[in-house]
């Protein structure tokens, strides 16, 4: 049986490590493994490694024993050679993976199915960051040249980027660019049996326009959707060929605020260096009505800039202040901004679910305690250089969390703005007690005391409202009642796990 | 006419460098590629060493020349975005956006002329004004809106045609073709539908115009003070004369049929170039943009060039003379 | 008399050749259309001085070097002692306003979204001067009323939008006014009027004329003194009476026998032959030698210079 | 001698506008036998032009014809629509119209334009039918016919295509010929190249021709009879002889004295008053007593005679008996 | 003679505006039931566009003032939260459709007015320079209107719409999309006028009025302007009114291309751009609201477009 499945991008390369991007990563994850996975749930799974542990002598050498008897498509056998080729390619300058697995110093091969990954300090979350990592076979890339990862300007398209040689349970039939990727099941696959592999054949189309891609669903042409606005939910629940599979979504919105002492769009003081303002509006945000109608209840307020399965979650952390409009106008009298005053607002308009019209309803909620914003939404390649170019006062952002834990967070969000921390911090925000504790953290072994510091440095982090939490998104799949789809909260499509009716 | 082509030929080199340079110095503001090619993970670091290697930092004037340079030797450098050739793109591309635009421009060719020729001849008729005035409902909606509600209407209610894509292609020594499969004309109809609308109106309503002053020339009186028929009149004598300012416009609507395809293709998820360059502005893949406009105004001076060379076809006077026509 | 315009060897050169390129891709070499050969005339203060000569012989064209609205290409024109081609620039302004012109179509010279009052003083308002009243009595003098002063053009005839142009010529008080076929629009009736007006003017006025036509019987009427032009070159020059009476340019006697007459009731007699030869390639020596009966090898090859016959200056080798 | 090829009878045409129904045609009735030419004449707006059109049947609407009959060799024409009329056309009738150059269709040769016409209407094989188109423009005087042929209408002169428009007139072998300014738009030596031809044409084929002119010299020239119109009706019709010579009607004597003429000497020009009236705003009465120096009461308060009402020459109350008496 | 002249003062001299309903156009008018009803159209809505503020019952420009729990509320019917109605429904925002139709719609008339004007400033201009100068002028003009062709016009609009962000400063972004886009559509759309004007320039020149003009000691400026200028309007007036329409769906286009109005201040096609997205999802007066305005629009002028090329051409009358 066939899965024609849809959604709005397309990858951008076939090589697995070029693009560190979902949908790239989404189409790969069909004929490519990683060392470990994350399954639906969420959970840890054993991928082409069946163990994995910390040398108990030295924290910073990790063991992974492969799997036995996995092929790649091309017949050849899956090895440790493999292992480290794959680990190494992705470590190179032109991978742009390397930012993930930036702690591990070297990886050897110990024998026919274990490697060892040695990291730079000791890293006990290592594997969390492995499931993006997959592995291609070593012969065929040294023989078809293509033992780099291409680089752009190089010159050369390299094979990699449009050839597949995985160990997944589909391989390559046929791909044009932007248009159609085909593939069919791999016949050697290892877990042939231990997964549902509801489909024998996936077809993968682009459809950027969400009404076209609507169109295909509701005239039967594609089974299975994914960026599905979430304004036709209703219709396809109402639609008895149709059904929705929906989670919540790894991956939290918030609007960042210029602390600094002045307005990158405007002139005199910044009255957002005032965190009683910070607070203010905060609270004039109301995250219940944004739910209810922008986002048609497929959201869930937050009050954090963490998504709920992240470590270092908690309930408590979630709330969201209290107050409202009022409270709100009088918090801003008090700190002597009574009268309002004006801010830019920067905004994608082709990023997140409903950015542009999130955006719109806050510039009205700011509106309503005497800030005047203007919104100034744009496409992501133009909006993303003002976060980190500093070049905005005000802006929305989201984040995800592959690794699924705290640190990632503080590393880039709250970190000081430097070479190698705070890349996404865009909001001048400079702790040096935070910043000290970032650093301890990455390091600490003993994971209870970690979480104590990590609990530490939220209650920190929130009580100086640098980020305004807007929602967790909720994700939604779409798909003809026989998909049995298992929705996955990195947006993440495992044909694998599907069944079929 | 060797001297008029080179002249033509000459003004487009003229053209392209200058729409090349035009183009260049616009691109630093559509928006930072880097952005889109690294992944959240990247350090500060990473972006500046890609902006160097691309080149980026360098003023436009320098990118410009490197492009030139390159271009001229047919290479238009790799894709931001796909990391391939992008004339091996452009020329997969290619083909979808020249069988929809070929099929919307005969479309709106034959529509244009027919209804323009029996609006002109049943000037004062029931039926010439009802074309004229539903006609002009076609282009007082936007392109995108009328794509969606074909979509709407005859894939998700009817179900009689595809909404989106090509449908099945067959492969002839590297052109793709929807032509010859059953999903592949299907596929064509709605968005060819769409696109050709506009320019059928326009060309309809320019005919019409054009067919009117010619029937007023002395010659179609003439020809009816010999008792020539009407038949004879209105497309032996009418129509060819009607056809010589018409095939400037024409053409020139020709061309910016595959401007408009940009907006088709993007409704119907149609893959051809037009698809492409919109991906491209959003991803600021410069290199693909940087092609596109090119090819664009490479077809749209190649498309004037024919029109002229037609005109040498059509008027008899311009044969012996050998003057410009048209400009 | 003193001679108010006089033109000596006056020639005008149009540039009618193909772009550059086609030049030298084709070979070809420059073309030009010589629409004024070597003219030399003048004209006496109050007189009439009529050109006549066929369609494309260059009479429009000398009228419009006079004007100043086409540069000549070599010779001399001088208006009252003044060089319009190489004097001095504020005089050549000042004998400019000295002159009018009055155009064949009416329809075409008057501007259609103007009043006639604005149109009628446009001479004098270019040049900064008083207005007030001046349409109004200029209209009452070329017999229409000064009501007709807030009117447009369209509201017209033929005939009285000719006389609106008459009064428009006459605004800035001009000695000499270029009348390029003033009538040839016009019907017979209407035409009568316009050139009975334009002869009362001269009277009262002092004017001068430089009246083109192609109607014989009109200059006949209205010259004093007649130039016949063919392919720009004036063939025969002499007062009216004698070019009547003896015309002795061949060219003069064909365009006398072809003309059609009143009283020529079912005249048979052989047309001319031929018709006026291509402009840009004009035949060597004489331009008239193929179409004339009295053509031998001399005019084949060699240009005619003028020569006087008594009062007539003629320009042919076999006239006598 | 039977029927007159061509007889027109009291021709009204009508053109119904905003201000209500205008005549430029009002009440013409003449005849025009085989080998007969027949003058046309008159100011600009007369209707001339609409008299020539109502009779070849090209009124260009809203015009109309509204009463009278025209008859083809006796035969009521003026009701033939559609097919039946442009069988007529070409093939009985021809028509020449004034400007040579637009008349010609430019992106046709005159071969094609010509043999389109005499297969239209003869039935003749295309070969033939070249043969004929060679012919017939042989015939009007184009040198090298054969070679010609293939030419495009720009590539000959005035005079020339001129020529070209009357062999397309005149190759389906017509019995009438509307000549409508046929020479306005030439100079004189052409012209009178023009008007010779007409002339042979006519006489070697007895063509009864219709010659529409403002020109009174080519009228005296070319014309058996003529007619002279005024604001729409018949001012005088008779022999060209006698109407340039003894006007009866004050417009045609008014006109024939209002031009040039250097054996009459006289310094100033008789000239008729005032202008033809717009057909929105024709007097009461005669339409031309406002500018005539004869006209009584009854001129100003009944509408013009006809001509068969007068003595069949000038539709006038009181028309020059002394023609010398106006003249002088 | 002085008959003719009492018959021409006999036909009194009428006020302007009664020889203006007299003239043949305001009779061509009269006689055309589809003109009458587009003007009708065309007057109403433009009205009701000015009238906008006083008009509309709520100003959705004004984000303080909007209830985002009023969002999708359908025409008529009260809203499950705050009870209120909206006439016309409520969109994603919460904001009255009706009154955004009529704040859009100022927009969309603004753009599409000025931008034509820019266009016709420009084309006229340029056509008029290009007709009377001709030589190396004209070349030039009539090159660089080749290259500005090559340019597809919503090629040219994203581009500068690119180009302007990068430029302007931020605080004026909000206002500067409007003037981007009129000066997108402007800049795309002068060329048909600069030819069609240059065109008409030729034959007008050619005229002897000019020649009189030129005779009289007139600049070539001062003739361009005052002689030739008016004579060649009509066929830019008929330009002018098919551009109307032209560059009001070009600026609904190029908001679906999302480089149109801000969607804080939609105008017409940020509406439509806006509504499209809730086709499938029962919300339609959002989109067939502003659509069917937009079609009215639209269609009358390009309607009253039609009639007037025809009634300004004098060779169909
Ligand atoms: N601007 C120009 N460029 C090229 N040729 C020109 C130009 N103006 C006039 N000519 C040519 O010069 C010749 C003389 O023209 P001109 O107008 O003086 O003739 P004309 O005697 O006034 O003729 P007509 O009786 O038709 O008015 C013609 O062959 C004409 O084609
Ligand atoms: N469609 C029309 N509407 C109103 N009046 C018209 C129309 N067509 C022609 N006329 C008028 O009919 C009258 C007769 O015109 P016609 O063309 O027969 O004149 P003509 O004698 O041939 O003049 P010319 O010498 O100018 O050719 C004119 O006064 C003209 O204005
Ligand atoms: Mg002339
Ligand atoms: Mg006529």
């Amino acid at each position: 049986e066939t899965l024609r499945w849809a959604r709005s991008g397309d990858a951008l390369t076939l090589d697995p490590h070029a693009q560190n991007e979902g949908p790239t990563l989404a189409l790969m994850h069909q004929m490519m493994e990683p060392l470990v996975l994350r399954n639906p749930a969420g959970e840890l799974e054993a991928a082409l490694a069946t163990d994995w542990s910390v040398s108990p002598d030295n924290p910073d050498v990790w063991t992974f024993t492969l799997r036995e008897g996995v092929k790649f498509h091309d017949g050849a056998d899956f090895t440790a050679e493999d292992v480290v080729f794959s680990i190494n390619r992705a470590l190179t300058e032109n991978s742009d993976m390397k930012g993930i697995i930036s702690s591990v110093a070297s990886v050897e091969a110990t024998g026919d199915h274990e490697v060892q990954i040695t990291t730079k300090g000791p890293n006990p979350l290592l594997p969390a960051a492995l499931p993006n990592i997959l592995m291609i076979d070593k012969d065929w890339a040294e023989a078809n040249d293509t033992v780099d990862v291409q680089d752009v300007e190089g010159g050369e398209e390299t094979f990699a980027s449009q050839n597949v040689n995985g160990t997944g349970p589909y391989q390559l039939v046929s791909r044009e660019a932007d248009v159609k990727t085909e593939m069919t099941v791999f016949d050697g696959y290892w877990g042939a049996d231990g997964f549902a592999m509801g489909y024998s054949d996936i077809v993968y189309t682009p459809i950027q326009n969400p009404s076209t891609r609507m169109a295909a669903l509701f005239s039967g042409e594609v089974d299975f959707i994914q960026d599905v606005p979430v304004q036709d939910l209703q219709r396809i629940e109402s639609d008895p060929n149709l059904k929705i599979v929906s989670s919540p979504q790894n991956r939290v919105i918030f609007f960042g605020l210029n602390v600094g002492d002045t307005l990158v769009n405007g002139e005199g003081e910044n009255p957002l260096a005032d965190p009683a303002v910070r607070e203010a509006m905060n609270m004039a945000i109301n995250r219940d009505a944004i739910q209810q109608v922008v986002m048609r209840g497929q959201s869930i307020p937050a009050g954090v800039i963490m998504p709920p399965f992240v470590n270092g979650w908690n309930e408590e952390l979630n709330t969201v202040p209290e107050g409202g409009v009022e409270a709100a106008k009088a918090k801003l009298e008090e700190a002597g901004w009574g009268d309002g005053f004006t801010v830019q607002l920067d905004c994608p308009n082709d990023r997140y679910i409903n950015d542009e019209a999130i955006c719109q309803a806050a510039v009205g909620m700011m509106a309503q305690i005497g800030v005047t914003v203007n919104l100034n939404a744009q496409p992501k390649a133009q909006h993303f250089p003002l976060v980190n170019g500093l070049e905005s006062d005000f802006y929305m952002l989201g984040w995800g969390v592959p690794s699924y834990d705290s640190e990632y967070i503080f590393n880039f969000l709250y970190h000081t703005k430097e070479d190698l921390y705070g890349t996404w911090n865009g909001t001048r925000y400079s702790n040096p007690e935070l910043d000290e504790m970032i650093k301890a953290i990455a390091a600490e072994v003993d994971l209870d005391k970690r979480d104590a510091m990590i609990a530490e440095m939220w209650e920190m982090a929130k009580s100086d409202t640098v980020y305004l939490p807007i929602h967790h998104q909720v994700l939604n799949w779409a798909m003809k009642s026989g998909v049995g789809a298992a929705v996955d909260a990195d947006d993440q499509v495992k044909v694998k796990y599907f069944t079929a009716e | 006419m060797l001297a008029y082509i080179i002249r033509r030929v000459a003004q487009s080199i003229l053209v392209l460098l200058v729409t090349g340079f035009v183009a260049f110095s616009m691109f630093s503001f559509v928006g930072d590629p880097v952005e889109n090619m690294l992944g959240q993970e990247r350090t500060q670091a990473d972006v500046d060493r890609l902006r160097e290697q691309l080149g980026l930092d360098q003023p436009f004037v320098v990118q410009y020349g490197k492009f030139l340079q390159q271009a001229a030797q047919g290479n238009f450098g790799l894709s931001y975005r796909q990391g391939r050739p992008v004339s091996d793109i452009l020329a997969e591309r290619l083909p979808a956006t020249l069988e929809l635009a070929a099929v919307s421009g005969l479309l709106a060719l034959m529509g244009g002329i027919g209804f323009g020729i029996f609006t002109a001849i049943r000037r004062r008729g029931v039926g010439a004004n009802v074309i004229m005035t539903l006609s002009l409902v076609g282009v007082s909606l936007p392109t995108f809106l009328i794509g969606i509600l074909l979509i709407y209407v005859f894939s998700v209610e009817l179900g009689w045609l595809p909404s989106f894509g090509r449908g099945d292609v067959v492969e002839i020594g590297g052109w793709t073709t929807g032509f010859l499969t059953a999903s592949g004309l299907k596929a064509l109809v709605l968005p060819a539908i769409t696109l050709g609308l506009y320019q059928m109106t326009l060309i309809m309503r320019l005919v019409r115009t054009e067919m009117l002053e010619v029937l007023r020339m002395d010659y179609i009186r003439f020809a009816r003070a010999r008792g020539l028929r009407e038949r004879a009149i209105n497309f032996r004598h009418a129509l060819k004369n009607t056809l010589v300012p018409v095939i400037t416009i024409t053409g020139l609507q020709l061309g910016s049929i595959i401007a408009f395809a940009i907006i088709t293709e993007t409704v119907f998820q149609w893959p051809g170039v037009g698809l492409l360059f919109i991906n491209a502005i959003q991803f600021v893949d410069i290199p693909v943009m940087a092609a596109y406009l090119m090819m664009i105004s490479v077809m749209f001076v190649g498309i004037n060039l024919i029109v002229d060379l037609l005109y040498f076809a059509i008027d008899p006077r311009l044969r012996i003379d050998g003057k410009a026509g048209g400009h | 008399m003193s001679a108010l315009i006089r033109l000596e060897h006056l020639t005008r050169d149009f540039d009618v050749s193909k772009p550059w390129l086609n030049r030298v891709i084709e070979r070809l070499p420059k073309a030009t259309l010589r629409a004024v050969a070597d003219v030399s005339l003048e004209v006496e203060e109050n007189s009439v001085y009529a050109l006549v000569g066929e369609s494309g012989s260059g009479k429009s064209t000398i009228g419009r070097i006079i004007a100043g609205l086409v540069p000549a290409s070599d010779g001399v024109v001088e208006i009252d002692g003044v060089d319009i081609v190489s004097g001095d620039a504020a005089r050549i302004a000042e004998v400019r306003r000295e002159l009018q012109m009055i155009f064949q179509d009416p329809y075409a010279s008057l501007n259609p979204r103007w009043k006639v009052r604005d149109i009628i003083a446009e001479p004098v308002a270019v040049r900064g001067g008083d207005v007030s009243g001046l349409a109004e009595r200029l209209l009452e003098q070329v017999g229409l009323s000064a009501a007709d002063a807030g009117k447009f053009p369209h509201e017209f005839s033929g005939g009285q939008r000719q006389r609106i142009c008459i009064a428009r010529a006459l605004a800035s008080n001009p000695k000499i006014i270029i009348c390029d076929e003033p009538t040839s629009a016009l019907d017979v009736s209407v035409q009568s009027q316009v050139l009975n007006l334009m002869s009362d003017l001269r009277e009262e006025m002092g004017l001068t004329y430089l009246f083109i036509s192609h109607d014989l019987t009109v200059v006949q009427h209205m010259a004093d003194r007649i130039g016949v032009l063919y392919l720009g070159a004036l063939v025969e020059e002499a007062p009216r009476d004698r070019l009547f009476a003896a015309p002795k340019h061949p060219y003069t006697q064909m365009l006398f026998d072809a003309a059609p007459r009143m009283d020529a009731f079912g005249r048979e007699v052989d047309p001319p032959k031929g018709e006026i030869p291509d402009a840009i390639n004009p035949p060597p020596g004489c331009p008239y030698h193929p179409r004339c009966p009295l053509a031998t090898e001399r005019c084949r090859s060699e240009v005619p210079q003028p020569r006087m016959i008594g009062e007539t200056r003629v320009r042919c080798h076999h006239a006598e | 001698m039977s029927d007159p090829v061509l007889s027109v009878r009291d021709l009204v045409v009508e053109i119904p506008t905003r201000r209500g129904v205008l005549r430029p045609v009002d009440g013409v009735s003449y005849d025009i036998a085989a080998g007969e030419i027949l003058g046309v004449v008159g100011e600009s707006g007369a209707g001339k032009s609409m008299t020539g059109n109502a009779v070849i049947g090209l009124l260009d609407r809203p015009a109309r014809i509204t009463s009278g009959e025209i008859l083809l060799t006796g035969q009521p024409i003026h009701r033939l629509q559609g097919e039946a009329l442009r069988r007529l056309r070409g093939r009985r009738m021809g028509m020449i119209f004034q400007d040579p150059l637009t008349s010609l269709n430019p992106l046709l040769t005159v071969g094609d334009q010509l043999t389109e016409t005499i297969l239209e209407h003869l039935d003749v094989s295309p070969a033939e039918a070249r043969e004929r188109a060679v012919a017939a423009l042989d015939e009007v005087g184009i040198p090298a016919a054969r070679q010609r042929i293939g030419s495009y209408p720009h590539e000959f002169s005035g005079g020339m295509r001129q020529r070209v428009v009357i062999a397309l007139a005149l190759c389906a072998e017509p019995e009438l010929v509307i000549a409508d300014e046929p020479t306005t738009a030439l100079d004189v030596s052409v012209q009178a190249q023009i008007v010779a031809l007409l002339k042979r044409l006519c006489r070697e084929r007895g063509v009864a021709v219709m010659l529409v002119t403002h020109d009174m010299g080519v009228i005296a020239e070319a014309a058996d009879r003529v007619a002279v119109m005024y604001a729409g009706r018949l001012a005088e019709l008779g022999p060209v002889r006698d109407v340039v010579t003894a006007a009866r009607h004050p417009y045609t004597a008014g006109l024939m004295a209002s031009t040039p003429d250097a054996s009459r000497g006289q310094r100033r020009l008789r000239q008729i008053p005032g202008a033809m009236p717009r057909l929105d705003a024709l007097p009461v009465g005669c339409a031309f007593h406002p500018r005539c120096d004869r006209a009584e009461p009854r001129c100003r308060q009944t509408p013009g005679p006809t001509l068969s009402a007068c003595d069949g020459r000038a539709a006038c109350w009181f028309p020059l008996g002394q023609p010398k008496e106006v003249l002088a | 003679m002085s008959d003719h002249q009492a018959e021409i003062e006999t036909r009194r001299t009428p006020g302007r505006l009664a020889r203006a309903w007299d003239s043949d156009l305001a009779y061509s008018f009269r006689h055309a039931p589809v003109a009458m009803v587009s003007a009708a159209v065309v007057l109403i809505l433009v009205l009701s566009a000015l009238l906008a503020p006083w008009i509309a019952p709520y100003d959705p420009f004004d984000p303080g003032s909007l209830n985002l729990m009023n969002g999708f509320t359908p025409p008529g019917q009260p809203n499950a939260f705050t009870q209120e109605t909206f006439v016309l429904g409520t969109d994603d925002q919460g904001r009255d459709v009706f009154s955004t139709i009529l704040f859009g719609m100022r927009i969309s008339l603004f753009v599409g007015f000025s931008a034509v004007l820019l266009a016709m400033v420009i084309g006229v201009v340029l056509g008029l320079l290009a007709g009377y100068l001709g030589g190396w002028v004209e070349s030039v003009i009539m090159r660089v209107a080749d290259i500005q062709l090559t340019f597809p016009a919503i090629l040219v609009a994203m581009l500068i719409f690119g180009i302007a962000k990068g430029i302007t400063p931020p605080a004026y972004r909000d206002q500067m999309a409007i003037w981007v886009l009129i000066l997108a559509i402007g800049l795309s759309d002068w060329v048909q006028f600069a030819r069609v004007v240059r065109g008409a320039t030729l034959v007008e020149k050619s005229r002897d009025y000019v020649q009189a003009a030129r005779l009289v000691g007139r600049r070539p400026f001062s003739i361009m302007i005052r002689h030739i200028l008016p004579n060649v309007l009509n066929p830019v007036l008929v330009i002018a009114t098919i551009s109307l329409a032209l560059a009001i769906i070009a600026e609904a286009t190029l908001s679906f291309l999302g480089v149109g109005a801000p969607p804080t201040k939609p105008s017409l096609g940020t509406l439509i751009r806006i509504g499209q997205g809730f086709m499938f999802s029962g919300e339609w007066w959002i989109l067939l609201f502003p659509a069917l305005t937009l079609l009215a629009l639209a269609l009358s002028i390009n309607l009253l477009g039609d009639w007037l090329r025809d009634a300004l051409n004098p060779r169909l009358r």
